[in-house]
């Protein structure tokens, strides 16, 4: 249970196989494990469902659409409704050529909840009367309706994180948290990307972001700084 | 008269004032991509309105004129300063507030509003999708919904229509219509002009109007 | 939405009505609001339902059924399996004269977040083939059967924090977070006794366990320490 | 022979001191109140296991013997000390953990385990009531569950019994029974006799245990 410190981020995600659900972390450019997803477009790994908040929004997972490795996309923000350079994702999407499910985005983090708290659903009001009902149980409860949402897991989760400690445990700064910490919990393998690695008990008890448990592999990397420009 | 010339309705920056208007001091507000985020640059820190983005802030004050830092933004992208008393919460907290009806009121931008408060604004099907990120909690969730957009779209047709031909973000659920031309209820009984943009007549907003529009109220033109 | 800073905990409860559900933060000694539980017994209000961890476990909660004040209590620890003096609790609820709904501890933060989060509802496996499943309902999904556990909120939360600012953020310390922050988020009016109020920003923004927005009422209490001897 | 005297078993340190052998080195561990509290007592540092305790902390260190901290206790009440690297959380995010198959062994206290493994470990009809705590979300989560009790009741009823005729925590969820007198499997067979305590003999075993129990597979005395 000891997190085991990777040199390198393409050591770290060396083991990604092909058709693997990943979830990505962050939230445009916070908190996004940048470095993780340079990797892993570097690694060639194919056939892949990307689980992430967003995509095309100045994002490095847009990328991993320059060699056609993403099969579906799971994400909130995807499609932009108004104009502006298309992203490469938004280019094979409107091509056939990569799948989309778009899920709201309170929708999204209970069901990731769901996946890592060992829940089997949630019942949640967001999305009824909408295409977003399509296809799901609605159940009349006391005299009101709710949507059943199921539990989302991945094979692997990549997250970003500004500080680990030996054991695992992670510090997030400012709004770096988002995803991160849920998505943590909803995977077999965690793959944590931080900028610095420090020794246990160096990350104060009550500052620990996601604790130990949860975290696999660590690896320290220079951020890469993103920004959406709109 | 959709197609005809536009009225010289208000600007996108006096949509987002008129919206702020709108927010009551002491509040807890969450602003939507697009105009709306215009809306945090309108309010008074004597107003104490705590703003809430849905990547984790509460009290963030403004789009920030300092060096930019990936890791504090708003729900836009855009970088942000902080309020004393500001917190960070992960992304199942914020939702938990949103949908939790902990959020006193929204502004979200809109491309159609029916007849019975019916929000449109997620998906655009002349582009063949969208995107639908925290509009469909906040729209459930949040306890005053306001919708600020330009009352009809860039070929004159009009955004606020009997019922919306747009896949939904959510059904019944807008309190009040902000627009360049008019502040619009949305009451049980239909909708309602409550006030106009200075020099707009209230039949040039009738006749830009999609749906059945009660003028009987007390009217008045809006102060700016 | 600013709190509102009370001088005295009696004065901070004075509004609960009779008849009211209370939620009551703290686990054991553990961020325990022993103040607000005294002020609520001193304002002799009655038929009250309690939803608390525990009772009768050297909290002060058990001080209620002196003067009979809980018609109901909703908890996960009530009476003892093995032997020892029992609490007033256990004697009245051995005597018909308070009801008790017992609730697995995972299931009862799960309805307090639901009720909090504005979820219709969780799936969870806790329970099932035992006597919690008594009158729920049971969904099979995909194969696998999972008991629905519905919402629960609160008229008032007592809850207690290390610090709070005069926005109303709370700051936790060591293990007395437990259902507090959770039953800040699932009652119409948050009452919480801080052991200080500082000025807005004196609590950093990455240590505010509780957002100011869940919290109506501080005062700030000398905390009382209690003790389980088992 | 429920009703003669009991053999010499272990002593509750001793039952404690066997389940903490059972514990993988570098795992995340809970441990349910009463005898299961002691374990925490037998693991060396360099086992590096993460002890979680319900009520919010990973990473505990057995009972503390400096001063009471009101704020800084176990599950069961107990003033605990920290290790380097512990974290606190809430009680939503400790069920998370616990519900979610995150703990890798938790180790129970038992009133009754089935022959299919069945416990019931909360509810004791004769008292009319009972606490249910974690040890539910415990039962159905934890990837492997350890019950720690004496073999028989004081009365010498046996508590291993074919189908538990106690109020139960879960169904199928037990993996290790380890008493004052054995070490046994919970197996999709049934139950299998793995360890006897020293001076224990498999007749004493068997005649104090309510279900069919293997005695065929490889048997070895406890080491303790």
């Amino acid at each position: 249970m000891i997190a085991e410190v990777f040199d390198s981020p393409d050591d770290a995600v060396s083991e990604i196989a092909e058709g693997a659900t990943i979830l990505v972390g962050g939230f445009v450019s916070a908190g996004t494990p940048s470095n993780l997803i340079l990797a892993l477009k570097r690694s060639g790994q194919t056939d892949l469902t990307a689980v992430a908040n967003n995509i095309g929004l100045g994002d490095l997972l847009d990328e991993l659409c320059e060699d056609r490795q993403l099969a579906r996309v799971i994400a909130t923000f995807a499609i932009r409704a108004s104009g502006g350079r298309k992203s490469r994702f938004e280019s094979l999407y409107h091509a056939g050529e990569v799948e989309l499910e778009l899920v709201p985005q309170g929708t999204l983090i209970e069901r990731l909840r769901a996946g890592g708290a060992g829940l089997g659903g949630v019942l949640t009001r967001t999305g009824l009367g909408t295409m977003m009902q399509d296809g799901k149980q609605v159940l009349e409860l006391d005299g009101e309706r709710w949507l059943l949402e199921r539990p989302l897991r991945g094979d692997v989760a990549l997250i970003k994180a500004w500080r680990a400690d030996r054991l695992g445990n992670l510090q997030y700064r400012l709004a770096g948290r988002n995803f991160n910490p849920v998505m943590a919990s909803a995977a077999d393998l965690v793959i944590a990307e931080v900028e610095e690695i420090v020794e246990p008990g160096e990350i104060p008890a009550d500052q620990v972001g996601t604790p130990a448990l949860y975290v696999d592999r660590i690896v320290q990397c220079e951020p890469i700084p993103v920004r959406w420009e709109g | 008269m959709p197609g005809a010339s536009p009225p010289a309705g208000l600007s996108r920056e006096l949509i987002a004032l008129r919206a702020a208007r709108e927010l009551e001091p002491g509040s807890v507000v969450n602003l939507g991509i697009g105009l709306p985020t215009l809306v945090a640059g309108f309010v008074e820190p004597t107003d104490q309105i705590l703003f809430q983005a849905e990547n984790g802030i509460l009290g963030y004050a403004g789009i920030s004129e300092s060096d930019f830092d990936p890791d504090l933004i708003n729900a836009g992208g855009q970088p942000v300063d902080l309020v004393a008393g500001a917190s960070f919460f992960d992304t199942a907290d914020s939702f938990a507030m949103i949908r939790g009806g902990h959020i006193e009121a929204a502004v979200l931008g809109g491309l159609q509003v029916s007849a019975q408060g019916d929000l449109a604004n997620w998906y655009v099907p002349a582009r063949g999708g969208g995107s639908v990120g925290g509009a469909m909690d906040l729209a459930v969730g949040a306890r005053k919904l306001i919708v600020a957009m330009a009352h009809v779209t860039r070929e004159g047709a009009p955004r606020i229509v009997e019922v919306s031909d747009y896949p939904l973000t959510a059904e019944r659920c807008v309190d009040v219509i902000i627009t360049d031309l008019a502040v619009i209820d949305v009451t049980k009984f239909g909708l309602a002009l409550r006030e106009t943009a200075p020099g707009v007549s209230v039949a040039e907003i009738v006749g830009r109007t999609g749906a059945k529009l009660d003028t009987s109220g007390p009217l008045s033109e809006m102060s700016l």
